[in-house]
């Protein structure tokens, strides 16, 4: 990566507000950190842009007295609530949030356990619904996680279950829940199911880019 | 409105004919009945993988488009039965609403398009709390244990009941040609001759018609009764030839319709 | 609700930076729009109070040209990407190539939208052919629901549309969607389909001449 050799002056002939506004749509709406690496490729840009329209963006938003900020953790860069109103997002999340699995977030989580990693539009097909908002949810408690993603056009994202998943079950590895193996799923789940999956491996150079890397 | 005359696809009839008749709209005094009933009809022939429900729509319309050509050949309304003039307004206002509230929703789905495309290009944020606030969170998944799991993995992968749509009230007479026939066989031989139109008269359902022309067919072809029609469009007769004491014989073998 | 007796004055001395700054940051861990009765609640202030902080926030952030939006949709305020930058969120989101519908299923999704709630039969009656299966796939992803059975013989299942039916449409409410009446085919297309589908034979008076005929 050449980006060593830019100064400053070169440096901020790459920054365009359109690129600074990308940044800002990407990051209101990934799921997971995104990796400096990750939108200097998208952007074709050297990290260092990338890190430099970050500082900018963060001290904008700080500047301005917003109640989110952003900020870089480890994996990458996210938006999150400001610490300063951190009292009324507290109450958000106690107020908002229901306290039990419904049956339909069950089979869900149940689902993604047992076929992970497996995509939204294949647990659609098995469960009959959209389980867009489940997911979501499952996601942030932290039971569910982005798996990379299909091979297939589209490269949708692939959800598998995460260590704290095993914890609340109490189990060590998903080799522990009971055998599916006698059950014979009806023909249109299992066509849903066998018209899958070529999973890239995340490790793969040059394979698609991965909020998870 | 934008019609793509050479890769329209055609779902259903009124699509077909509003497309039919509004590709003219340029000067629409020039718009030809019998064009459109051409057109129609072709079009109807090209589409050999119909299926059987949509394919009765199609002919149906075509029926009436049809019939409403032939009146107009006629030169003038001197014959012309004055219920049968009835109907055939009735079967055309019917038909001109429904083209009318059909366009009317092919139009405003044309919004729903642009709203959608205008949607699709904006992302939700979808992220929720993040590690600072998941103490706050009740732990949803007290009390699953892997059982309870592998129970709903269960219950997802076991095979919907289909769901069941009663179609009793679609076409609340379901006779069958078969059942037109004993039925038609019994009343002919009774009434000697009559013509198809009394015949079938106080049925008003379409698919009721239908049936027992078929039946008719059915039995003409098994020389029971014999079929005249002195005019175009004029009134089939209808002539019992058949023996007297078949009134209540009614089981002799009917070949199926395939189509 | 007395807030309708307020008036601006009073109404802005509701509106604080603490609160504008806790709505920023509650909606920044939402996973679904939040209903503005919900945000009320949480800041303590009249319904109206928060829609004039969503307006502000709305026209600041706009003004201001970030790559984020804040909306009404469904019901409820979300933060989105701005459609500007979608071009790069698409590529970001690798799966954000989102499911088109079919002009068949926009037309069903239209006739229930409007006719809501609608058994199968009158929607086959509008379009002339049967929206079966152009029903299970709006079912399966979610655009309508079930509401109830039909009172007449043979209890046909009603439809409705759903909250993510507004959601995909990008709108508050069903009332947003624009009035049925503004649809009904012009004066001309009536004419056209008057005039094609008479049955006066053509020697009738003030009819044209069909020379095809």
């Amino acid at each position: 990566m050449s980006d060593e050799l830019l100064n400053m002056n070169d440096d901020a002939s790459f920054i365009t507000p359109e690129i600074i506004r990308a940044m800002e749509g990407i990051l209101m709406v990934a799921i997971e950190p995104v990796p400096g690496e990750l939108l200097a490729q998208l952007f074709e840009v050297p990290v260092s842009i990338v890190e430099e329209m970050a500082a900018q963006l963060s001290a904008v938003y700080e500047e301005a007295g917003h109640g989110f900020q952003l900020v870089q953790v480890a994996g990458g860069y996210r938006f999150q609530s400001h610490p300063v109103v951190s009292a009324y997002v507290e109450r958000f999340v106690l107020d908002g949030q229901r306290a039990r699995l419904s049956a339909a977030a069950l089979e869900t989580l149940a689902i993604v356990a047992y076929k992970q990693p497996i995509s939204r539009l294949q647990i659609a097909s098995v469960r009959g619904v959209d389980p867009d908002a489940v997911l979501r949810t499952l996601h942030s408690r932290g039971y569910v996680e982005q798996r990379g993603h299909d091979d297939g056009p589209g490269q949708a994202v692939l959800w598998g279950t995460t260590q704290l998943f095993l914890e609340k079950l109490g189990i060590n590895s998903l080799g522990e829940l009971p055998p599916l193996a006698e059950f014979v799923p009806d023909a249109s789940v299992v066509e849903a199911l066998e018209n899958t999956l070529r999973i890239s491996p995340l490790d793969d150079a040059g394979s698609a880019p991965d909020q998870n890397l | 409105m934008s019609y793509d005359v050479s890769t329209a696809v055609f779902e259903g009839p009124f699509d077909l004919l509003l497309h039919l008749i509004l590709r003219e709209q340029v000067d629409i005094h020039e718009v030809s009945l019998s064009t459109i009933v051409d057109a129609y009809l072709t079009e109807i022939e090209k589409m050999q993988d119909l299926d059987l429900d949509i394919a009765t729509e199609f002919l149906l319309i075509a029926s009436t488009l049809v019939e409403l050509k032939s009146r107009r050949l006629l030169p003038g309304k001197e014959n012309i039965d004055l219920d049968e003039e009835f109907a055939l307004w009735e079967e055309r206002d019917l038909l001109l609403a429904r083209l009318l509230e059909c366009k009317t929703f092919k139009d405003v789905s044309l919004v729903f398009q642009q709203l959608a495309e205008l949607a699709d290009r904006a992302f939700p944020r979808t992220t929720g709390p993040d590690e600072r606030f998941s103490e706050l969170l009740p732990d949803l998944m007290e009390g699953v244990t892997p059982l309870k799991l592998h129970k709903a993995i269960l219950k997802a992968l076991a095979p919907k009941p289909e769901p069941h749509i009663d179609l009793f009230h679609v076409a609340p007479v379901r006779l069958s040609v078969s059942e037109a026939v004993s039925e038609l066989m019994d009343s002919l031989a009774d009434m000697k001759a009559i013509t198809f139109r009394n015949l079938t008269r106080g049925h008003e359902a379409r698919l009721e018609v239908v049936v027992r022309f078929l039946a008719i067919l059915e039995i003409y072809k098994q020389g029971f009764i014999e079929l005249s029609q002195d005019d175009r469009f004029g009134d089939i007769e209808i002539r019992w030839i058949g023996d007297e004491g078949f009134a209540t014989a009614n089981s002799f073998s009917i070949d199926d319709y395939e189509g």
